[in-house]
């Protein structure tokens, strides 16, 4: 089941909770399901079905650059940053 | 207005303009002559990518009213190639690879050739103290030095 | 240097041909934002505030309106109307529209000194800033704060009325200059302190400073009746230009085209748009094209600059020298609106090592002075400056070697960063190493007052949206078309990952920087992607060309394509083992025969953390007279994965280092006690001169980037973090004197030197 | 900047005659390196601008056994160093005159202008002071010469009249046993204002042993370049060792009185006023007894 980490500002939502493990296969699957245990983290992360801006998902940490839609494997980790960029 | 009527000789060829006794010889080369090749960076004297030579001696253009070139001759970066080819420091700086974006390349050349047309083998000291009033942010300055040794010495081989 | 690791393997690859576009930049020839002319062109000038926080009353402009040659006035009134809370995501987050918009032309408040309040469109330029001078703006000046510091305070003067803090995506209930808290935490910080053998904890300051590029901002828009909007600028970035411009005037994209000129240095400060709208509204105001020139005093004190930055860290080591434990809290200054770097420093602060146990609490301030921008690696300095100096304390204590200690803590493939990420393969004890083994590490320092210093830091290598398109002329030469920019020779790296897929003479292969109505969409140059996103795109466009080619050959020799293969520059005909053919033969053939073959490499790439590592080493000299520093000589060594073309990866390194020397030493913005900033000129903002450095040695570190066909890692920014540590290492090592406030000004050096010697005997001192 | 008359006279008389035109204030410009800066930065403002390049008593640079060294107001800082007599007898002057601004600023920047400038921080003003140069003044009643170092009143200020001009600066011929330097420091190696700025010159009696002479100048340290009249006098007659030459450096810092600005502090500007004090006693004592001390244009 893929690792999720949650971020130290967002484990209000999860009751102190850092890593939970759930279901799915795509990075929309994994955040419906944390929704579902922890209600309100979707909100969080994502708005109209996409992920939010100022949020840059990690998937095996590298941050991921196609949505939503990014597989996941029952071995990977999922992270949540803000959005970054260089110089 | 009161314009005034210029006559100097520019990269060789005599030219005549009308300026306003305001507008620095940067501003009348860019703007109304059409030499873009001098740069402006701080119009202030210090950054040097406005380089030109005057009569022989290393000035900066925005610190030269137009008005004042009457009767001299200037040397812009566009000066320095001929039609046989480009300037040994053109060539060195290009394989040195002693630009990155390039604004303050010709400023530098055009320090570098009055150097070198007083010193043709100057050390580095002598390169890096004349080359103090041109800044770039890019390189570190190491392969421009570089290239200008080396063009150095092809300068004082063919002199 | 390139330890050319692989060579014979590539052709073209890590070879150092001529840039396609040198000889018409030697020349003076090559058109920069600045240089652009159209006919009918008006000039322009922007009004700027000389108050670092002020309410406007009121802005009359008509006496420069009836001045002769003026041609037109614009003020914020003449941009859209903005609501308070109107967001907009322009590729970095989300921002609110008026931050944007009141950055270009200020509406109720200016925030700091020289914020844009009104722009002119005259005859020339003579005559814009003189009009200038006309117009009155009514000022209600209030109390400044220019400190990250005194800006978090309670009583500290409101720049926002409405901002509160945002934390990851929750806003706190209270108004306060501080736009943004993160946290990352690992492990359990507090148990790992109370392990430790050794804890020290310190406090950083360092000044705000410029990214310094020579060429001013400028910016020249033509608004046609029709609506269409064209802007030629120096940018990093087009499609950000398009982007930001389109929502700044609230304009329909498509009607919106930018054309990049040669651009005059950006190092991230032109990343962001400033004249842009100004020059549109100007001309859509007058109906000529306008051409807006930044003055010097205007860019250092209306755009960048990197955010000066107060970091407190402490450390937990055992007896070994392995770090058990940290705990960092960093504030940044984001500048008049909100976004500093904070996130990057805070993702960076513990990147060169594996740091068990740690935790970072960042914070992203606004005070009166310019809205920050990117700067080389934003943010990583400001915290190498603080974990590198204090690794060498702990050295120190135990007895161990500066470049031991960081081999013994460094982050390889599997370790876990603070923000939670573990890294991919990554070269970081790589360039340790070499640093160790490096003729300047290996070779004694003597004299008095001298010391040596080292120090490493860290970038990410940001993938992102690149693409190019290539089409080959009836000569078998291609013409290649990208969207990135070229600031430092990327035209050329790119062009040459195309040639090395089908083996061509990299002069065959003619890059052009396209407009946004030329090329498909790519991100800004910047973020050390470049060479690594556009040039991976390069490598599948010839790919598709390859592929396009072989089909070419196979109808010529009336067989399938499974029949052709592409070995050694030739394309060979697998049944007859006599027929081959060049490009250039191929390219003949099926310009004559064939439908014009048209290749494309289009990539969205991942964010890597598995980015470049780079140490410096330098050996300084103390005037203990006084203060001055001089650099007696300097060693850069980073992993670039695969050099492309050696000459610009030393370039990048050697540009990177030297900045990094300028921030160490005398670059700070200084400000007065009304919060005006007064050195804003190139004489007294001091960025170091020929005169002023020794030649930078560079050693470049080959371990290859796994996410990248030629194993590519970004090289532009990385090395700009390590010198400041590193100087401050090397003169602790030469005076004793450890300094933990940038930029080590002389007179800051004669003071320390001064206190150490009330607390210690004068021989304390002089030895060294 | 505001548009203004431009004209150039070529001698003397006319120069003042427009000088003295009481329609529209004038200002002068000879290698404009401030000038230009000055009113582009509408710092102030002139209706005319008077270039004074074209004047020949402004442009001799020439040297005399009796009358010593004159050097035009217009003459630019490149002329001096390249010029044989101020290499050979003056290297105090090529000290100054190499590090005012870039190879570009000595193209245009002149000794004359330098010190009608009047900056405080005046690179060339404290060596012409130790030089003991006098100024030569020309306006509607003839000429008169001031001491330099009575022609500085203010920041910006001097003793010029609206309708005077500096035609060159005299320097006295050099004594035997003489010798002068100047330094200043700055952050960078070039292209920087004075922090603190000393140049000093000294003739040495009893086989070179002792201080006969000592004329020490400094700039940075006072509203006006400042000559250090008691720590000149203080070190007269005394033998030449670390000891009076110390002496020297802490007279001089107790004469000037520096202020806190962007470029150093007063405490830290005092403290360099001992340094560079020093510094150029040291070098001037070396040239007196014939040893070489290097500057930007003369390595070694």
């Amino acid at each position: 089941m893929p690792k999720v980490s949650i971020p130290p500002l967002m484990q209000k939502l999860t009751h102190g909770t850092s890593v939970v493990l759930v279901e799915g296969e795509t990075v929309r699957e994994v955040i419906d399901n944390l929704e579902k245990k922890y209600p309100g983290t979707k909100d969080r992360l994502c708005e109209n079905n996409r992920i939010r801006p100022n949020i840059a998902v990690a998937v095996n940490s590298e941050i991921i650059t196609v949505g939503l839609r990014k597989q996941v494997e029952p071995d990977n980790e999922v992270h949540f940053l803000p959005a970054i960029s260089g110089g | 207005m009161n314009k005034i009527h210029v006559q100097s000789k520019i990269n060789g060829e005599n030219i005549e303009f009308l300026c306003e006794p305001r507008q620095s010889l940067l501003e009348v080369l860019r703007e109304d002559l059409g030499f873009t090749g001098s740069k402006e960076g701080c119009n202030d004297g210090n950054c040097g990518a406005c380089s030109v030579i005057m009569d022989g001696t290393l000035v900066d253009s925005c610190l030269v009213l137009a008005v004042e070139i009457q009767g001299k001759e200037i040397t812009t970066v566009e000066g320095l190639a001929t039609v046989d080819g480009l300037h040994p420091l053109q060539q060195k700086f290009l394989e040195n690879a002693s630009l990155q974006c390039g604004i303050c390349t010709p400023g530098f050349l055009v320090a570098a050739k009055a150097l070198l047309d007083h010193n043709s083998n100057p050390t580095e000291h002598e390169i890096r103290h004349w080359l103090a009033g041109n800044l770039c942010r890019c390189t570190g300055y190491d392969k421009i030095i570089r290239a200008v040794q080396e063009a150095s010495a092809v300068v004082s081989k063919s002199a | 240097m390139s330890n050319n690791s692989d060579n014979g393997k590539y052709k073209v690859i890590g070879t150092r041909p001529v840039r396609h576009d040198g000889a018409e930049k030697v020349m003076g020839k090559a058109i920069y934002g600045g240089d652009v002319r159209l006919s009918g062109m008006l000039f322009g000038q922007v009004l700027r505030s000389p108050h670092a926080h002020a309410r406007i009353k009121s802005i009359d402009t008509s006496k420069a309106e009836e001045l002769e040659g003026v041609r037109a006035v614009v003020t914020s009134a003449d941009l859209p109307k903005t609501n308070e809370d109107d967001m907009i995501d322009l590729g970095e987050g989300m921002t609110r529209l008026k931050y944007i918009r009141d950055n270009i032309l200020a509406s109720d408040k200016v925030l700091y000194r020289g914020h844009a309040v009104a722009g002119v469109g005259a005859i020339n330029q003579q005559t814009a800033d003189e009009a200038l001078s006309l117009i009155e703006v009514e000022y209600e000046v209030l109390p400044a704060v220019v400190n990250v510091l005194d800006a978090m305070k309670d009583n500290a003067p409101l720049l926002h009325d409405t901002l509160t803090t945002d934390e990851m995506g929750e806003q706190t209930d209270k108004t306060s200059n501080i736009a943004a808290h993160l946290q990352h935490k690992l492990g359990d910080p507090e148990k790992g302190f109370n392990e430790a053998d050794i804890v020290i904890e310190h406090e950083f300051h360092t000044a705000t400073v410029h990214q310094g590029y020579i060429e001013p901002h400028n910016g020249t828009a033509m608004w046609n009746p029709d609506g269409q909007l064209t802007i030629w600028t120096s940018t990093q970035g087009a499609f950000v230009v398009q982007k930001q411009t389109a929502a700044v005037l609230d304009h329909p994209i498509s009607k919106v085209k930018v054309v990049p000129q040669e651009i005059g240095g950006g190092f991230g400060g032109k990343i962001p748009i400033y004249l842009e709208p100004v020059a549109a509204l100007l001309s859509r105001k007058t109906g000529h094209p306008v051409k807006l020139l930044m003055t010097r005093a205007g860019v250092f004190e209306g755009t960048g600059p990197t955010p000066g930055s107060y970091v407190r860290l402490k450390l937990g080591a055992d007896k070994s020298g392995k770090l058990v434990a940290g705990d960092c809290y960093l504030a940044f200054e984001a500048g008049g609106y909100p976004g500093s770097p904070m996130f990057c420093g805070c993702m960076c602060i513990f990147a060169c090592y594996d740091v068990p146990n740690a935790i970072v609490n960042g914070y992203d301030v606004v005070v009166n002075k310019p809205k920050s921008a990117p700067y080389r690696a934003p943010g990583s300095t400001q915290v190498a400056f603080a974990i590198e100096t204090m690794l060498d304390e702990i050295a120190e204590k135990i007895g161990m070697d500066s470049f031991d200690i960081r081999l013994l803590n460094a982050a390889k493939e599997g370790t876990r960063r603070v923000d939670d990420l573990v890294y991919p393969r990554i070269g970081c004890v790589e360039t340790m190493e070499a640093g160790k083994a490096s003729d300047h590490y290996n070779t004694p320092l003597e004299g008095p007052y001298r010391g040596r210093g080292i120090a490493t830091g860290y970038w990410f290598n940001i993938g992102f949206k690149s693409c190019v398109t290539a089409s080959v002329n009836e000569d078998g030469t291609v013409n290649l078309m990208e969207g990135s920019t070229d600031i430092g020779g990327s035209r050329t790296s790119i062009a040459m990952q195309f040639a090395e897929v089908l083996a061509l003479p990299v002069e065959d292969v003619n890059p052009r920087v396209g407009d946004t109505g030329e090329i498909g969409y790519n991100d800004v140059t910047g973020g050390s992607r470049t060479t690594y996103a556009t040039g991976y795109a390069a490598y599948n466009a010839a790919q598709d060309v390859k592929a396009q080619m072989i089909e070419i050959a196979a109808k010529h020799w009336e067989l399938t394509a499974d029949d052709v293969e592409f070995v050694d520059e030739f394309f060979k005909n697998k049944k007859d083992s006599s027929k081959q053919l060049t490009f250039k033969e191929l390219a003949k053939i099926g310009s004559a025969d064939d439908s014009p073959v048209i290749g494309k490499g289009s990539v969205n790439l991942g964010f890597h953390i598995g980015g470049s590592f780079a140490t410096n080493i330098v050996d300084v000299e103390v005037d203990p007279e006084t203060g001055k520093v001089t650099i007696l000589r300097f060693t850069a060594i980073q992993d670039a994965g695969k050099a492309i073309h050696p000459s610009y990866v030393e370039g990048q390194m050697q540009g990177g280092s030297v900045q990094g020397i300028g921030w160490a030493l005398n670059e700070e913005y200084f400000y007065n006690t009304d919060g005006k900033m007064e050195n804003s000129t190139f004489l007294d903002y001091r960025i170091p001169t020929a005169l002023d450095l020794p030649m930078i040695e560079t050693i470049i570190v080959e371990v290859p980037n796994p996410t990248h066909p030629y194993g590519v890692r970004g090289v532009g920014e990385a090395n700009i973090a390590p010198p400041p540590a590193a100087i401050t290492n090397a003169i602790y090592n030469a005076i004793g004197v450890r300094f933990r406030e940038l930029p080590m000004r002389p007179d800051r050096i004669i003071a320390a030197l001064a206190a150490k010697r009330e607390s210690e005997p004068m021989e304390a001192v002089a030895g060294s | 900047m505001k548009n203004f008359e431009y004209t150039a006279p070529n001698t003397l008389r006319k120069a003042i005659s427009i000088l003295a035109d009481k329609n529209g204030n004038s200002r002068i410009l000879a290698g404009g390196t401030d000038l230009i800066v000055q009113l582009r930065g509408s710092r102030f403002q002139a209706e005319r601008v008077v270039d004074v390049k074209n004047i020949p008593e402004l442009n001799e640079l020439s040297y005399g056994s009796k009358k010593g060294l004159t050097i035009g107001a217009a003459v630019p800082c490149y002329r001096i160093y390249q010029n044989a007599d101020c290499v050979e007898r003056y290297p105090g002057l090529i000290d100054s005159a190499a590090i005012i601004g870039g190879i570009q600023i000595q193209g245009r920047a002149s000794f004359g202008g330098n010190v009608c400038n009047s900056s405080p921080s005046a690179d060339t003003i404290p060596v012409l002071i130790a030089y003991g140069s006098k100024c030569e003044i020309a306006g509607p009643n003839g000429k008169r010469r001031v001491p330099i170092e009575d022609f500085c009143t203010g920041p910006g200020k001097n003793v010029l009249q609206p309708d005077e001009l500096l035609v060159s600066i005299r320097i006295p011929t050099i004594k035997n046993a003489s010798g002068a330097h100047y330094l200043r420091f700055i952050p960078r190696n070039e292209m920087d204002i004075a922090v603190v700025g000393a140049g000093a010159y000294v003739e040495l009696g009893n086989r070179k042993r002792t201080f006969k002479k000592v004329r020490i100048g400094l700039a940075a340290v006072a509203p006006t370049p400042l000559f250090a009249r008691e720590a000149s006098e203080l070190i007269v007659g005394r033998e030449v060792n670390d000891a009076t030459i110390e002496a020297a450096a802490e007279a001089a810092k107790a004469s000037s009185k520096p202020i806190s600005d962007m470029r150093g502090t007063a405490e830290y500007r005092t403290h360099l006023v001992g340094v560079m004090t020093k510094r150029a006693l040291q070098g001037a004592v070396k040239r007196a007894r014939g040893g070489f001390v290097p500057n930007a244009v003369q390595e070694n």
